[in-house]
């Protein structure tokens, strides 16, 4: 019998608990600046080494050739796991992520290869609401 | 009206005829309990019932078969982290020791100490988020909601730290060949620390909520036993193993890392049945909080990756490891079969990789714990009711993806 | 004698605890139920639907979604009976509702052993429940009638000695009088029929560590599994329906009715506060436990609760002789 | 009894016609793979009713045994109003009967082995 009491008090003790359920997109969940989010290329530095495409587990890189003459990477969004290797694999950081983790894409021909990698474009701040 | 696509008669005789073969000179009725069923997870049980009582379980797993082994083949040997750990993606830290390991010994990496002791830090992080998510089905599978919430709410924060450390909440690809990805932070031993406090504290009532109540306890106890002969017979791994007496566990008998420097007592139950399948897990939840503890205190300062790494990219400078991935398109692993064995949070898992002269993979096996696990569930199911069925499923920790890999 | 009037009666039938009280319990106890437990499991519940009065009109919303669905009468079955005994069952469990007076003149209607007739009706319900699952024809629903009726015989017995604990004690099963002679509660008069009144009620509804006969990782949702659309909300609502003319009863027959009020409106709404007060414990069981297996319940109804039962009895004649009441 | 009747008809009305709009309202279209029995995503798989749960059957012996007399009870708690001694001695040996019929065969029913 005194279980039973106990695990009603244990309930209702726990009726005044702060909700953990974070309403997004009012709230986000606490993201530090090194989560691995949305992935930009900082033409200026990137020496179109490609080890980017080599190490990438999802084959998901492939250069294309811009207009300066250079290549670039791209990224087929539908097959990118957000592993990092890539980022990790930039001998020049030019590659880096951004705390940005919600991404969509209105529709196919858009998310495959986007030429828009740059840094500037991307303007989610890290941080919000922590559990902890 | 449109037509039904397949032939009805086709799909009905094979059931039956399924049906006949499985009642063979038996009483009562097959149930089919999955693969669209709230208990079955992803696979589907052919459950025989004799009344209430269960006289024969045929599982029919594979729904969520992926092809790891396949994919490995001919594939460079990096890029084995990221495939492997989808598997099992709550223990990937653990799951994908293994490939490390067996790496590690392909290249002639060794990884420097704080390296090793991050990694284990990982693993046990990951362990406990393991056996709470397990906890948080087998709560839901007994019809208990709030065990369910509550764990779920609880492993989240390790989610949340995963993000922080690594950069990831659940797929984390953290070891490498080598050493760690990224190195942590004095801010980061702090939020571990916060980490484990918050579990404990946040534990106690789940303690009092779930395993102490009573109507648990009477589902469990008794539920599903098996002894421990019956489990050395059915090559049962892990915890579950642990939970009829048998004394083995990876990180004792051939420690790897750092597991052979730190102190620690394994959990082991006697009684073998559902409630000791479980309280071995809860009581390596405690264990693993322990280990992550002592990590936190005596933590060697060095680099985070193999010199030998370091040497072969000169362009190494920034903060962690960012460009030393890339070495690993320079260097090749030793003609050979190599093996790696770890405990993951279910139990063994073991790795053998065959190698050619490239940085192609010839072949790669992986043996996953919830694959060894499935045989000895089927069998605790025997002669139970039809309602322990869950419960004896989710005592196993069985996670079909991991099974069926 | 309370007056009988006939004005009374028709808001009974109509207000409360007639048609809208039913109903208006229904869109609340499940609104309540989901937010408790929400509450007590660190969650928000429903809330996007009207946010500021706190998803207060999620329940509508649902029933709105699941009007608008298709109703799906699948061809294995028969199919007449598929349609009609999920609305039997509804009436079936409203039906005890009638003869419980929820204040003074406020009985739908009036029957000198009108306490009796409606614990009777409830233990009828049953029989619907397992027709309605004996007609889909199917095995999850199958083994979830006969889980039914296994439960029914494990509270039957203990809700009938209950309800002979109280009647020894006022002697009488007139609605009206058994509120009048409380003037101690009946709670406090023979608590060990209340609290076998209140398993029989938690089992009878299956509430949580007896949702046995709708355990979901087992049996899908057991006599419900087949049905969609508006016959999913018959089923569905059922539960809470005999919910409702638990509590009803309960606090009519143990917390002493529409006291201290003595007229209509006050009476009125004392009752529904009591019953708020009953039926708050059933609403966050869901949240405390999980569920027995049906061996074990049945065990515990027939031990346990029969035991608890008997000694309520008896202690009702102890009572009666020692002039008590 | 007109209240009654109300009641009944208006619930019945009311739910009748939440049915009757639902099937009017919501969109209809009927389909072979709709309306045919699955289990749990499978084809139908041999026969449904085929054994019961008898394992629980002398549940429903002892109900069907003792139901009656607790009805009894009801009657005769509600027979003069007053508990008299015969009353009361009638009650007590029918309870002490169920108590004892069921200390006895209790744990023979609940041998799960012995009605399998």
């Amino acid at each position: 019998m005194s279980i039973h009491v106990k695990l009603f008090l244990t309930a209702l003790k726990n009726l005044a608990e702060r909700q953990w359920t974070v309403r997004w997109p009012e709230e986000r969940r606490d993201y530090s600046p090194a989560v691995r989010g949305f992935i930009v290329n900082d033409r200026a530095v990137c020496i179109s080494c490609q080890l980017c495409e080599a190490v990438c587990p999802a084959k998901a890189i492939k250069f294309h050739l811009e207009q300066d003459g250079k290549r670039y990477p791209g990224i087929d969004w539908g097959r990118c796991i957000l592993c990092g290797y890539c980022v990790d694999a930039c001998p020049t950081g030019s590659l880096r992520h951004t705390p940005q983790v919600e991404i969509t894409w209105r529709s196919l021909s858009t998310y495959k290869f986007p030429r828009e990698m740059d840094p500037d474009a991307v303007s989610v701040e890290a941080g919000g609401r922590s559990l902890l | 009206m449109t037509e039904w696509p397949f032939n009805q008669r086709v799909g009905s005789t094979f059931f039956i005829d399924a049906e006949e073969k499985l009642l063979e000179g038996r009483r009562g009725m097959v149930l089919v309990v999955g693969p669209q069923h709230p208990g079955s997870g992803h696979m589907r049980l052919f459950v025989v019932l004799d009344g209430d009582l269960i006289t024969e379980v045929v599982p029919d797993p594979g729904f969520v078969h992926r092809g790891v082994e396949k994919l490995a083949e001919n594939r460079p040997y990096w890029t084995l982290i990221p495939l492997v750990e989808k598997a099992s993606i709550m223990d990937s830290a653990n799951i994908t020791y293994p490939v490390v390991l067996a790496l590690e010994r392909a290249l002639g990496l060794e990884p420097p100490p704080r390296a090793k002791y991050l990694r284990v830090l990982m693993a046990e992080l990951s362990r406990v988020r393991t056996h709470l998510y397990d906890m948080a089905l087998l709560g839901i599978f007994l019809g208990h909601s709030t065990a369910f919430m509550w764990s779920f709410a609880i492993q989240d924060l390790y989610a949340e730290v995963f993000a922080k450390i690594t950069g990831a909440r659940t797929t984390i690809s953290y070891a490498v060949p080598g050493g760690v990805r990224r190195d942590i932070k004095p801010s980061h031993v702090e939020l571990v620390e916060k980490l484990l406090a918050k579990t404990e504290a946040k534990l106690r009532d789940f303690k009092t909520l779930f395993l102490d109540n009573p109507v648990t306890r009477a589902r469990l106890e008794g539920v599903g036993t098996l002894d421990a002969k019956a489990v050395a017979e059915l090559g049962v791994v892990g915890p579950f193993a642990r939970a009829s007496g048998v004394r083995y566990d990876v990180r004792k008998v051939h420690p790897y890392d750092a597991y052979g420097e730190l102190d620690f007592e394994i959990a082991v139950e006697k009684a073998g049945d559902a409630m000791a399948r479980t309280l071995v897990r809860w009581r390596e939840i405690y264990t693993s909080i322990d280990i992550a503890r002592q990590i936190l205190k005596s933590l060697p300062e060095s680099d985070v990756i193999d010199q030998a790494l370091l040497f072969k990219n000169p362009e190494y400078r920034r903060e962690g490891i960012s460009g030393v991935l890339g070495v690993y398109t320079y260097i090749y692993p030793e003609l050979g079969e190599y093996h790696g064995m770890a405990e993951a949070s279910r139990g063994l898992t073991y790795v053998q990789l065959f190698t050619t002269s490239s940085q192609r993979l010839y072949r790669m096996r992986l043996v996953t714990p919830s694959w060894r696990n499935l045989r000895a569930m089927v069998e605790a199911m025997r002669g139970q009711r039809l309602a322990d069925m869950p419960a004896v499923y989710m005592s196993f920790g069985y996670f079909p993806p991991e099974a069926d890999r | 004698m309370m007056p009988f009037e006939l004005s009374s009666d028709l808001v009974a039938a109509l207000v409360f605890p007639g048609v809208l009280g039913i109903l208006g319990f229904l869109v609340v106890a499940i609104w309540a139920e989901r937010k408790l437990v929400a509450r007590i499991q660190w969650r928000y519940g429903p809330l996007y639907v009207s946010k500021a009065i706190g998803g207060f009109l999620q329940p509508i919303a649902d029933l709105v979604k699941l009007v608008f669905s298709e109703l799906v009468l699948p061809r294995h079955t028969n199919r007449a009976l598929f349609l009609s005994t999920p609305l039997a069952l509804f009436i079936a469990e409203a039906l005890p509702v009638a003869f419980i007076a929820a204040a003074p003149g406020l009985i739908i209607f009036y029957n000198p052993h009108g306490l009796a007739i409606a614990v009777v009706l409830w233990l009828l319900v049953a029989v619907f429940l397992v027709g309605m699952a004996w007609s889909e024809a199917d095995k999850f629903t199958y083994i979830g009638a006969m889980r039914e009726i296994l439960l029914s015989a494990a509270y039957e017995i203990p809700l009938l000695l209950s309800l002979v604990a109280m009647l020894l004690l006022y002697g009488t099963a007139d609605p009206y009088r058994v509120v009048e002679l409380q003037n101690v509660w009946g709670v406090l008069l023979n608590p060990l029929a209340f609290l076998a009144f209140y398993i029989s009620l938690v089992m009878s509804t299956t509430r949580f560590p007896f949702e046995i006969p709708e355990a979901e990782p087992e049996v899908v949702l057991g006599p419900y599994t087949e049905y969609g659309s508006t016959l999913f909300i018959l089923s569905f609502g059922g539960t809470y329906v005999k919910l409702y003319a638990g509590a009803l009863l309960g606090s009519v027959l143990f917390l002493g009715g529409w006291q201290p009020a003595v007229d209509t409106l006050s009476g009125a709404l004392v009752t529904i506060a009591k019953m708020a007060a009953l039926a708050f414990p059933l609403l966050i069981l869901r949240a405390i436990y999980p569920r027995y297996r049906i061996d074990q319940a049945l065990r515990f109804g027939w031990s346990k609760l029969l035991a608890l039962s008997i000694a309520a009895v008896i202690f009702s004649i102890a009572l009666r002789f020692a002039g008590v009441i | 009894m007109i209240a009654f009747a109300l009641f009944l008809v208006l619930l019945a009305i009311a739910l009748g016609a939440l049915v009757l709009v639902g099937y009017l309202l919501a969109p209809k279209s009927p389909h072979v793979a709709k309306e045919r029995r699955f289990e749990a995503g499978n084809p139908p798989f041999g026969e449904v009713k085929r054994r019961l749960l008898m394992q629980y059957v002398g549940y429903i012996y002892m109900v069907t045994a003792i139901e009656a007399s607790a009805g009894l009870m009801v009657v005769v708690a509600l027979w003069r109003g007053v508990v008299s001694l015969d009353v009361a001695l009638a009650l007590a040996t029918a309870l002490a009967l169920i108590a004892i019929y069921v200390v006895r065969y209790l744990e023979k029913v609940a041998d799960v082995k012995k009605w399998s």
